[in-house]
């Protein structure tokens, strides 16, 4: 561990803090649109923790595919559905429960992390940024057989959306 | 209630959409102040995305009571308001007007006289025309281009009629029994300067147009309408022969001196967009024909009115249906005189307002930019339908 | 670079909001918007770990862990999506409650 | 880039971003007025009229009092407007256009900065301006921008999916290129792919990818024949019907940057950017005057298209990116891929793309023939001699219900 704080550290807290802010937005919004809204900055501050990590390949998968397709695509079912719903509709009734697992789930992952004894680098120099080309190694050669799953898993899925979203002949 | 898809088929039920989860569907006002709409149309599309699942047509916006104004002036102080109804017709819905009063009334119209009315009342219906086609590029997506293109042609046509009575639109040139004055020296040459220009106008138009892919994409196959139903609707004018009906009025109803001229009647074969316009496009160039034809024709010199007409016109008892080919379809006057000095009855069979009521069938079912590109097909004047 | 701890700290509150989020919303979409907040989580710490050099096969795999997380995220969210429309469009409702039959 | 460069003076880090923000912000700013300019001058010509012509020297001075106008207008909100996504949204279609200029190189040594990933980068951030996009539409309140946003939204994604796949077709091609000298790890900075164009333009190597660009770019770009967003007769200006004043400015100040951006990274990435064609040495004055001339050349054809096109209608346009420009654009990829795998000569990749745009355009011309019908008028005449029609007997129809 370094001493002090680095302008990495306080960009990171800085992230961190509105990626959670926009998170807890999104799940306590009261409008579906906000929801997504906040979505997106949570998004970006998950892609800003990715570009510190020096991944800069993933920030920007992250931007292209989560920050515009995934994004769109839900703001599109929110306007095809016109969901202008109470807000309290939006809850369940079983919220305080609901509260109080995320609560505990939270009190044993931290509790994990803090228990565990991580073998953190000595300094930052020691972390090489990892570049592109080891990342299309990896993909191409170790990981080959699920990267064509995943392509495969990808072209079915949009023929399932193609036709779940398609209206049936006998429909009416 | 029975109700025709366009195909023929009668269904017992009407064509309207399941409206069990109205959040989905979507009312949109195409009109009154819509940019889309010619005049002061409204048309409520209920929208499901993109796709048109009913459509309510409004009109009345305009209307003025021309009919009623046209029974409470004599016969040749209601001859403004024809100016009126069909404004990018002007002079073709004055001619329909005087020609039913001389019919009901009985004066012989002097030949200068008849081919004057014949030689504006075309070059008007190229006017309108043009305005179709600057229209309709709008409404398919063009930015301005055909509308300022085809506008350059119809100030031509406007120039000539400015010279010849003085005002552009609003003309009010013809009269019961001839026309208001001799048109200028000049009329002949400049009128064939115009046909020249216009002609040039006509092919700048259609390469602009015609063979675009895009333009054809978007007019193929859209607001197809049969033979039949067409007919059915009461549809005249280019509307009818693009669906295949070779009914022309200045051929199947000759009136004034058509007979004289040789030309030919463009029909369509599918009746969708692309055929009314290129009904249209080939309808101008007829015009053109005619008009070479009748300028070369037409008297050098001679009387525009009659010998004599009676200082008031009191037609005896009776009643006259006029009917012409107007640049939209056919346009009649229904006259009923009870001896005075002014109608007794006076109805316009307005050719926009039968046109117009088959859009409905039409549109249901397509895109909602196709709605729109029928609409723009159809070349309505609201001034006309409302009357 | 931030400590490896408060990474993990940072994510395990993401992906405990992301769970709340599951746990008390009634909406389809607003679901989906929750789990997408966790998979980000996992992948934020997959990545993490993968930097850190904390993972037994190498640098690397936490990295295109990642990487397949997102595209498969996308998928997800199509589907799921398409999944709701047609549900809207059947039961007039995206609330996940009122969507009691197994068969429509 | 600016002071350094050219002067020689070393200043801190902070300093020189900060002056490479201010000349990209200040050189877009009066690109958008240039280009406002220049476009209403272009359509008019084309349009038979004459354009601007008071205001200034004829008219260069149109655009600065259209600016002064739009600042000195009341910006109205709707009553039902969603305050925040309303007011929002110029923001967020505005910013991320704006952010795309980091990795776009002026000269070879002219850029804010060279990414290595840069396009991707590209096209990650450009991503986000359909964002604001579909805010403006729904936080509007109004059905018309709805509609607009849903178009727009859908055509942007369509649209970015060739798009994507023709940059990896011409990132392999540089990569291959690439590889020969050093490096191809450095194959998707933008500024390395220019680079590699000093003979041969990537226009000769894919003039499938350029075409398949230009059509994406106008997608993206809202610009005819693919503006139905904004279409005027169908939904009233799309999703800025109901913005005025400076935030509707915003949307044409993104919208035009836009544009000058998508046609500068396809001269950058298809036409050579800096470079003079068949390897000539320009010095770096040269080499931006040379870039601002392709893209010049490349925004008034954009310009033109926009006289010249109606629209087309949405279906079409969603049915042309995935059933047309999709599979071209994967076929391009493999036979790249396949090429370049077993060691092919570059002009053979060029040679296929040729062959492969050749099929492109006899698929569309065979379509649109198809859909015209055989012959191109249908329109028969028959000679004006007086007759008598018989009607078909048909039953009439009774009114509709309403």
């Amino acid at each position: 561990m370094e001493d002090g704080v680095t302008a990495t550290q306080v960009v990171f807290w800085i992230l961190a803090v509105v990626m959670l802010v926009s998170a807890i937005g999104v799940v306590t919004a009261g409008n579906i649109v906000y929801a997504a809204l906040f979505f997106i900055a949570a998004l970006a501050g998950v892609a800003g923790i990715y570009l510190i990590l020096t991944v800069e390949f993933i920030a920007l998968v992250q931007l292209l595919v989560y920050g515009s397709a995934v994004v769109i695509l839900i703001l599109f079912a929110l306007m095809l559905t016109r969901a202008r719903e109470r807000p309290q509709a939006l809850f369940g009734r079983s919220r305080p429960l609901g509260i109080a697992a995320a609560l505990g789930l939270l009190a044993a992952l931290i509790g994990a992390i803090v228990a565990t004894t991580w073998s953190t680098p000595e300094t930052s120099a020691a972390i090489q940024p990892v570049g592109l080309q080891a990342i299309g190694d990896a993909i191409f050669t170790i990981w080959i057989v699920p990267f064509i799953i995943v392509g495969v898993l990808l072209s079915i899925a949009l023929d399932g959306a193609i036709m779940l979203a398609s209206p049936d002949e006998d429909d009416n | 209630m029975v109700q025709r898809t366009f195909e023929g088929e009668v269904l017992t039920e009407p064509v309207v959409v399941e409206r069990e989860f109205e959040t989905v569907d979507m009312n949109i006002n195409i009109g009154p102040q819509h940019p889309a709409t010619h005049g002061v149309f409204r048309m409520v599309l209920t929208v499901d995305g993109e796709i048109v699942k009913d459509a309510i047509p409004y009109i009345g916006y305009m209307h003025r009571g021309g009919e009623k104004l046209s029974e409470n002036l004599d016969y040749r102080g209601a001859l403004g308001y024809q100016d009126r109804t069909d404004y990018l017709a002007a002079f073709n819905s004055e001619w329909v007007y005087v020609n039913a009063v001389e019919r009901l009334a009985g004066v012989e119209i002097p030949e200068r006289a008849e081919y004057v009315r014949l030689i504006l009342a075309e070059f008007n219906r190229l006017l309108s025309h043009f305005m179709f086609m600057g229209a309709f590029g709008t409404d398919v997506g063009y930015f301005g281009t055909a509308f300022t293109w085809t506008f350059k042609e119809r100030e031509r046509i406007q120039d000539l009629f400015e010279a010849v009575c003085g005002d552009r639109i609003m003309y009010n040139y013809f009269r019961v029994g001839g026309l208001a004055w001799d048109p200028h020296e000049t009329f002949v040459e400049d009128s064939h300067w115009v046909l020249d220009q216009v002609e040039t106008g006509i092919g700048d138009v259609d390469e602009l147009m015609t063979d675009n892919e895009v333009f054809v994409a978007r007019c193929r196959d859209v607001g197809v309408m049969s033979a039949e139903d067409a007919i059915s609707f009461g549809v005249t004018g280019p509307m009818l022969r693009a669906s295949g009906v070779p009914f022309d009025l200045r051929v199947d109803e000759p009136y004034s001196i058509y007979d004289r001229f040789h030309w030919e009647i463009p029909v369509g074969e599918r009746g969708d967009v692309y055929d009314r316009y290129l009904v249209r496009l080939e309808e101008m160039r007829q015009s053109v024909t005619i008009l070479r034809q009748a300028l070369d024709q037409m008297p050098t010199s001679g009387p525009i009115m009659p010998e004599r007409m009676p200082a008031r016109l009191r037609p005896e008892p009776g009643e006259i249906y006029m009917r012409q080919e107007n640049p939209r379809g056919e346009y009649g006057i229904y006259m009923v005189s009870d001896g005075t000095d002014q109608p007794w009855r006076v109805k316009m069979r307005s050719p926009c307002f039968h046109n117009l009521s088959s859009l409905k069938p039409q549109v249901i079912g397509s895109y909602l930019a196709d709605a729109v590109v029928a609409l723009g097909s159809i070349d309505i004047v609201l001034c006309e339908v409302d009357r | 670079m931030p400590a490896l701890e408060h990474i993990l700290v940072v994510n395990a509150i993401l992906f405990a909001i992301g769970a709340m989020g599951v746990l008390t919303r009634r909406n389809a979409v607003l679901i989906l918007l929750s789990v997408e907040l966790m998979l980000n989580a996992v992948s934020l710490n997959m990545v993490a770990f993968a930097v850190y050099g904390q993972v037994d096969f190498g640098n690397i795999t936490g990295i295109v862990f990642a990487f397949f997380i997102i595209v498969i995220a996308a998928a997800e969210v199509a589907l799921a999506l398409g999944i709701v429309v047609r549900t809207f469009r059947n039961r007039a409702t995206a609330n996940v409650d009122e969507v009691n039959l197994l068969k429509w | 880039m600016v002071l350094s460069e050219f002067a020689g003076v070393s200043m801190p880090d902070w300093i020189d971003a900060l002056l490479r923000i201010v000349f990209i912000v200040a050189l877009m700013t009066i690109n958008a007025f240039a280009l406002i300019y220049l476009e209403r001058k272009i359509l008019a010509r084309l349009q038979a009229r004459v354009g601007p012509t008071r205001t200034g020297p004829i008219g260069t001075l149109q655009s600065i009092a259209d600016a002064l106008k739009l600042v000195t207008k009341e910006d109205v909100r709707p009553i039902t407007a969603d305050r925040w996504a309303f007011e929002l949204a110029p923001y967020m279609a505005f910013v991320p256009v704006f952010l795309v200029f980091v990795p776009i190189p002026f000269t070879e040594t002219w850029f804010i900065r060279d990414l290595n990933l840069g396009l991707l980068y590209v096209f990650g951030v450009l991503g986000l301006n359909i964002v604001g996009v579909v805010m403006a539409a729904w936080g509007s309140d109004n059905k018309y921008a709805l509609l607009g946003g849903v178009r727009a939204a859908a055509q942007a994604i369509s649209y970015e999916i060739p798009m994507l796949l023709i940059i990896v077709a011409v990132v392999m091609v540089a990569a291959g290129r690439l590889a020969v000298d050093g490096d191809a790890s450095l194959a998707g900075s933008i500024n390395a792919i220019v680079g590699d164009q000093t003979t041969t333009p990537y226009i000769l190597l894919q003039p499938l990818g350029f075409v398949i660009f230009m059509i994406g770019a106008l997608a993206e770009l809202h610009r005819p024949p693919f503006d139905m967003p904004i279409a005027e007769s169908e939904v009233v200006g799309g999703y800025f019907v109901e913005y005025s004043g400076m935030r509707w400015g915003l949307f044409f100040l993104a919208e035009y940057t836009a544009l000058f951006l998508m046609v500068m990274l396809a001269s950058s990435i298809f036409l050579g950017g800096w470079n003079w064609p068949f390897g000539a040495d320009v010095g770096l004055g040269l080499q931006i005057v040379l870039t601002l001339v392709k893209t010049s050349v490349m925004i008034v054809l954009v310009i033109g298209s926009r006289a010249l096109f109606p629209r087309l209608r949405i279906d079409q346009l969603m049915a042309f990116s995935w059933k047309v420009l999709l599979p071209f654009a994967i076929v391009q990829v493999i036979a790249n891929g396949i090429i370049l795998a077993y060691g092919g000569a570059d002009w053979i990749v060029g040679v296929v793309s040729f062959a492969l745009l050749g099929a492109l355009f006899g698929l569309i011309y065979h379509l649109m023939r198809q859909r015209k019908g055989e012959g191109a008028r249908t329109v028969s005449t028959t000679p004006a001699t007086p007759r008598v029609i018989t009607a078909p007997d048909v039953t009439p129809v009774e009114a509709g219900g309403d």
